[in-house]
């Protein structure tokens, strides 16, 4: 499945085709090396999942991806185009949105405001647009709450579609099934599969949970202090014999 | 929705035409009510110190006026029975504007327009004089301003109601350039603060010395605020200047003063403004006064018209004194008794003629001779007769009798130096030193 | 030349005596995370307690300002457990309008006691000859004064047990909340020790400057200007501030005039912000 | 209108209270309007002035209440705009709406300069690094440089060619046009931005938030209001120079008015205006020697006993709705 006609020998999409491209990124903090040398590719209207142990610089690949942090060494395509230097703003309007692994939406801001303050300044009809994401996202009774009287779910899934208010193709999601209960949980990642499926958007997923990354992605990517150590379907990751060292110490 | 809409406009129309029909009733006069007479003065803020003298004063004058019909020195003035004339009292109205031109002119409109005051008097510091000077022309309010002494209020603004009582600045450093080049002084240094007040007092000092041939060396304005005038001072002293000019206010001058001793600064004389013949200058820096000099605008000792009466007065009303007596307090009293001529010259409170006479009269007051430029002139209302005194803190002499009117702190005696026919001692020439 | 080194010698002695009430605030900063606008005040009551003292008491100037340490130090205390306790942690706007009604408050409440009239502790010592000019005794004893307090205070923030719990509450409210320190035993006393210190700095300034109610007004910009120099919440950074400016004060007016002078300070501080935001010799501390 | 368009109206007015709300606003208005007929020109110069206080105030709303970039060197544009229509008109004869819109303009590019340096630093950073330049602009102004411009320390007299009547309309409208300006940013998606930025500003940029560009966009126009009132407010005055220009207190007032009101709420610094104007009224006539005194300690106590603000205390009361807009 991974190896066809237009891919190199890493099985990388060839002629740029590969939504976002990592090349070689290193981030140092001091001495501490947060990511050595990284290099992954992520397919359109996938799902890629990020797995590794604490430390192992996912939230910090995610920061360089989307501008937070300058890349010391190596480069970040999207869509052929390189963004390593470009500030987050302009990379989120390139199309690539992000959540937090602590929830960052306003939480002194109604949930109307919160999708409004994504919207793109020249869109006529942004109120329209905002509704009915929150019908998606099952929010539209809470439209005129303070974000921050939200249940963590909700919160969650607003700051999902506020993503999607600025049309964003690439979604990088920072553990997004943790701390909501099994009910959200499968609704989120129902959320998450429609979007992937319909409208063709691309998930890039840090995630703890073991079961949400082998039932749901196509491929999974694992990080270890800051170097890959593995990447593939969910099976070939699970049985890759560092990926276990990591995970069960053995 | 739209009756909803037109219901709404008509009621804007209703409220509207009503406020319109509907007058300003006034209250009917009685007939018998004080003579009102208003005026705004710094008594909170960065002013405050002088705007409380200059209250007192005014308050003095209030009160002789209303008890006996007229004020120290003005018997001549006629109308002994209590009160101002027709036997209606004087009521002063005092405000505070808390040192902010923007105050100031919302309490003139105060005054004029609710207050509904007779005359006015001017409020204390050029910038709130600058500012006001506005609203009495607009209003047509004969205002005494004896509180300013920017020449700038004046000149080239032909104002049509408001007069300068007390001296401009032109007269604020009498005689120092002259005393100077007496003594063979061939140059001359000057601090000042960067405001309005020091500035024009210190061009015109600028130009005093350059008449005589004293150059200048140094002219340096410092910013407001400022702590430490060590290093001001110490460039100063760098040039040897013969005389030494300081231009600021109160704080400023304890603050050089103790600079100066400190440095050992050597010069044939000093001159202060404003604050150093304060006597709270001499009990802030002791024996450092020697010598000092200082601008005065009218001492107690001076022969003017009920002077020593109105010591006395101020002592009994205002518990001030007349040893640690202040010529701030006196600017009240001579915005009071300016008024106070004129209206009795009119006999009647009808303020066009009040005003001509305050612009024509000529006459000599507790403070000393009034005469301003007339109507027609581009500086209409310019103070042009009263003088400026110098003053020099000497040690007091054993078994001398002073007068009553002499200021005298501790061992420090302020005497009169300039103009040499009022003097009471001669100048101490060069600065004695520091030990 | 001559003229510099005088001028850099008066900037120290200045700078020492701003140093010290810069400390305060910058301690008061560090800990509670607050800007205290209240503190140009505690040095013009300092100030004043120092001079009712001599005036009145007829006490020794520098003693009185020992005196004057006290209490202020006790009003600030006083102060924090009536109010300012309340805002610590808060949206910071709070803390700033608290402290700065405080400020109005105490400043025309000193106006309606002791009226506007300027004053100052008459206290004169004499100069000594330097390289052709005089320096004050008066400035040589204040700064004396204000090392030997600097000194007592980084002592004992080195070495005893109240002072490592300050410091570690200086640099991380949260972990030394984790720890077990009382973190608002430790803001009460960093508030009175920042007071202590502007009574202090009050006291000296009195000896020698006049002194006025609204002094408070143009003390804590000063103040600000070094502490910023410094690096927000760094102590020796205040106190090296403070001689910057002192310096930046003196030697700027001597070469290029006493207004120039004024604005060294505020744009100094600005470009340091800029360029480099944890202070000239800042501790590298991030604060929001 | 017959009996049944007045029941229904009648029933209109009782089931939407902001229909009573509209109409308590037209009857403000209109007395607003009305009130230099009414009223002595005294109170009319005590009602300019709160105009004057309801632009600064919601000028500094909109910097500081939308964003959260503590603004203490409000002063600053105020000052610059109110010398540069001072200086236009009166020194280059420039007729005077043109030269008070100037005046906010020369503010409002003041703030797009200073603000594009200053909008660098955060938090106390910011707030202090204004403090400084409160501190050094009216020393800047004095220096040799600018004071063929400025006049210097000496200040700057002027008569501008406007009357009372025409000042404290110019006052009302321009204090309506802030309120309404802010009210369109706040019910846009630009003012939705802002207090985004007030909220996160990295997680703004993460979702697409120029930030940069519109906090300084936010300070541009903060900076316009407060030049424009302030243009007015010196023209009242009928002087300028430095200390007055870049008043310490004019700085401050908007500042406890926003807070009064409720910072970040559209009418929290109109109403913080409103009743700061009438509090300071009252206890300046009846504690003339105190009241600054007085001042301080309202302060104290609003901070502590309402330290959201008015509206804001009414909005969690539930006594007024939750949109931004109220």
């Amino acid at each position: 499945m991974m190896i066809s006609v237009d891919r190199d020998e890493e099985g990388r999409l060839k002629d740029g085709k590969n939504v976002l491209e990592v090349q070689n990124v290193t981030k140092e903090f001091g001495s501490l090396v947060a990511l050595n040398n990284v290099s992954i590719w992520i397919e359109e209207g996938k799902i890629t999942g990020l797995i590794g142990p604490n430390g192992a610089g996912k939230t910090t690949l995610f920061n360089v991806i989307t501008g937070q942090f300058r890349a010391d060494k190596g480069k970040v395509f999207f869509r052929g185009k390189d963004i390593t230097k470009l500030k987050p703003y302009q990379i989120a309007r390139r199309g690539i949105g992000r959540t937090w692994q602590v929830i960052r939406i306003f939480p002194n801001m109604t949930v109307l405001e919160n999708l409004m303050t994504a919207a793109n300044l020249r869109e006529r009809n942004a109120g329209e647009k905002a509704l009915e994401l929150l019908e998606l996202a099952g929010l539209v009774a809470e439209k005129d709450s303070y974000a921050g009287e939200l249940s963590t779910g909700q919160q969650k899934f607003l700051e999902l579609v506020r993503i999607l208010m600025f049309d964003a193709d690439v979604m990088l999601l920072d553990e997004v099934a943790a701390g909501i209960n099994p009910t959200e949980q499968l609704a989120a990642l129902e959320l998450i599969h429609n979007l992937c499926d319909q409208k063709g958007k691309t998930f890039f997923i840090v995630e703890h949970d073991m079961d949400v990354i082998m039932g749901h992605c196509d491929k999974v990517i694992c990080l270890n202090f800051g170097e890959k150590i593995a990447e593939g379907t969910p099976k070939e990751v699970q049985n890759n014999e560092k990926v276990i060292r990591v995970y069960f110490g053995a | 929705m739209k009756k909803v809409k037109l219901v709404l406009v008509l009621g804007l129309a209703v409220v509207l035409v009503a406020a319109f029909v509907l007058p300003g009733c006034a209250p009917p006069k009685e007939e018998v009510e004080p003579i009102k007479i208003g005026c705004s003065l710094a008594l909170t803020g960065k002013y405050s110190w002088t705007g409380e003298r200059y209250k007192e004063g005014l308050l003095v004058w209030q009160t002789q006026v209303n008890e006996r019909g007229y004020s120290s020195g003005l018997e001549w003035c006629g109308h002994t029975e209590p009160g101002l004339i027709d036997g209606r009292p004087v009521e002063v109205i005092i405000y505070d504007d808390k040192s902010d031109p923007a105050t100031g002119v919302k309490l003139y409109h105060k005054l004029i327009t609710e207050d509904k005051v007779d005359l006015c008097f001017g409020p204390y510091s050029s910038a709130i004089a600058k500012a006001i000077s506005t609203v009495v022309e607009r209003y047509e309010m004969p205002t005494a301003s004896c509180g300013a002494s920017d020449p700038g209020i004046w000149g080239g603004n032909n104002l049509q109601w408001m007069v300068q009582g007390m001296q401009p600045t032109d007269e604020y450093f009498p005689g120092v350039a002259d005393i100077a080049a007496k003594m063979g002084a061939k140059t001359a240094a000057i601090i000042h603060e960067d405001t309005a007040f020091p500035i024009s007092l210190m061009n015109s000092f600028r130009g005093q010395l350059e008449a005589k041939g004293i150059e200048v060396v140094l002219c340096e304005a410092y910013p407001k605020g400022i702590t430490d005038w060590t290093p001001i001072l110490t460039k100063a002293m760098a040039a040897k200047p013969d005389v030494v000019g300081i231009g600021g206010y109160e704080p400023d001058s304890i603050g050089l003063t103790k600079a100066a001793q400190a440095l050992k600064a050597d010069a044939g004389i000093f001159v202060w403004t404003v604050g150093a013949g304060a006597p709270t200058y001499v009990e802030a820096v002791g024996d450092a006064c020697y010598a000092m000099c200082c601008e005065s605008l009218w001492e107690g000792i001076l022969d003017t018209p009920g002077n020593e009466e109105y010591l006395e007065a101020t002592y009994r009303i205002a518990g001030l004194p007349p040893e640690k007596h202040e010529y701030h307090t006196t600017f009240g009293y001579l915005a009071g008794q300016l008024m106070e001529i004129a209206v009795k010259e009119v006999g009647a409170i009808d303020k066009e003629a009040i005003r001509d006479t305050l612009f024509e009269m000529e006459v000599e007051t507790v403070y000393g001779p009034y005469k301003v430029l007339p109507l027609d002139s581009p500086d209409s209302g310019f103070q042009t007769a009263s003088k400026g005194l110098l003053i020099q803190w000497q040690p007091k002499k054993v078994g001398v009798e002073y007068p009553p009117g002499q200021v005298i702190i501790g061992d420090w005696v302020k005497e009169v130096i300039y103009p040499y026919e009022l003097a009471t001692a001669e100048p101490i020439w060069p600065h004695p030193g520091w030990d | 030349m001559e003229l510099l080194i005088i001028a850099l010698v008066e900037g120290i002695l200045l700078g020492s005596v701003y140093g010290l009430g810069a400390m305060g605030l910058s301690l008061i900063f560090g800990i509670m995370r607050i800007i205290n606008l209240v503190h140009g005040e505690f040095l013009m009551l300092g100030a004043f307690t120092c001079f009712w003292l001599w005036f009145l008491l007829g006490m020794n100037p520098i003693g009185a300002t020992f005196v004057a340490m006290l209490v202020i130090a006790a009003l600030a205390a006083f102060l924090y457990k009536v109010a300012i306790f309340r805002v610590v942690g808060k949206f910071p706007l709070l803390s700033r309008v608290l402290t700065f009604g405080l400020a109005i408050f105490l400043w025309n409440f000193s106006e309606f006691a002791f009226g506007s009239t300027f004053r100052s502790v008459n206290y004169p010592t004499g100069s000594i000859g330097f390289l052709g000019s005089y320096l004050s005794v008066n400035k040589i004893i204040c700064f004396v004064v204000a090392l030997i307090i600097a000194g007592v205070l980084f002592a004992s923030l080195k070495w005893t047990r109240i002072g490592k719990a300050l410091r570690a509450a200086s640099q991380n409210p949260r972990v030394a909340l984790i720890s077990g320190i009382n973190i608002h035993r430790i803001r009460l006393l960093s508030y009175a020790m920042g007071g202590a210190l502007a009574g202090i700095a009050g006291g000296l300034i009195a000896i020698q400057w006049a002194i006025y109610p609204s002094i408070g007004q143009i003390l804590i910009l000063k103040c600000f200007a070094m502490v910023a120099l410094g690096g927000l919440g760094s102590l020796p950074g205040a106190l090296l501030g403070g001689v910057f400016l002192g310096i930046a004060e003196s030697v700027g007016t001597m070469y290029w005039g006493a207004t120039i002078a004024g604005v060294i300070a505020p744009l100094t501080v600005i470009a340091v912000f800029i360029f480099r935001p944890q202070g000239l010799w800042g501790v590298v501390e991030r604060v929001d | 209108m017959n009996k049944s368009d007045k029941l229904r109206l009648a029933e209109k007015f009782k089931t939407d209270k902001r229909l009573w709300l509209y109409a308590i606003a037209v009857i403000v208005v209109a007395l607003l309007i009305a009130l230099p007929r009414i009223v002595s020109p005294y109170l009319c110069s005590v009602v300019f002035l709160m105009f004057i206080y309801i632009a600064y105030a919601e000028a500094w709303n909109i910097m500081t209440g939308f964003t959260g970039y503590i603004n203490f060197g409000f002063s600053v544009f105020a000052g610059i705009g109110g010398y540069a229509s001072a200086i236009l008109i009166i020194d280059h004869g420039i007729w005077w709406p043109v030269g008070w819109l100037l005046g906010g303009v020369f503010a409002s590019i003041g703030a797009l300069i200073l603000g594009s340096f200053m909008l660098r630093l955060r938090g106390s950073y910011f707030a202090i690094g204004m403090l400084c330049l409160l501190l050094a602009a009216p020393v800047l102004a004095t220096t040799e440089y600018l004071i063929p411009l400025t006049h210097g320390g000496y200040g700057f007299q002027f008569v501008q060619p406007v009357s009372d009547l025409t000042m404290y309309y110019s006052a009302f409208f321009i204090s309506a046009a802030t309120v309404f300006v802010a009210y369109k940013i706040i019910t846009s998606s630009f003012g939705a931005k802002l207090l985004a930025i007030r909220e996160d500003e990295e997680g703004a940029g993460s979702i697409g938030i120029n930030t940069t560009k519109e906090k300084i966009s936010a300070f541009a126009i903060s900076g316009f209001f407060a030049g424009l009132a302030a243009s007015v407010f010196f023209a009242f005055q009928n002087y300028i120079d430095p200390s007055s220009a870049f008043s310490a207190w004019y700085n401050s007032l908007p500042i406890i008015m926003v807070l009064l009101g409720g910072i970040g709420t559209l009418w929290g610094p109109v109403v913080g205006a409103v009743i700061m104007t009438f509090v300071e009224e009252f206890f300046w006539s009846v504690l003339p020697e105190t009241y600054f005194m007085a001042c301080g300690a309202v302060i104290v106590l609003l901070v502590l006993l309402l330290p959201g603000g008015i509206i804001t205390w009414f909005k969690s009361r539930g006594i007024l709705p939750r949109t931004r807009a109220i």
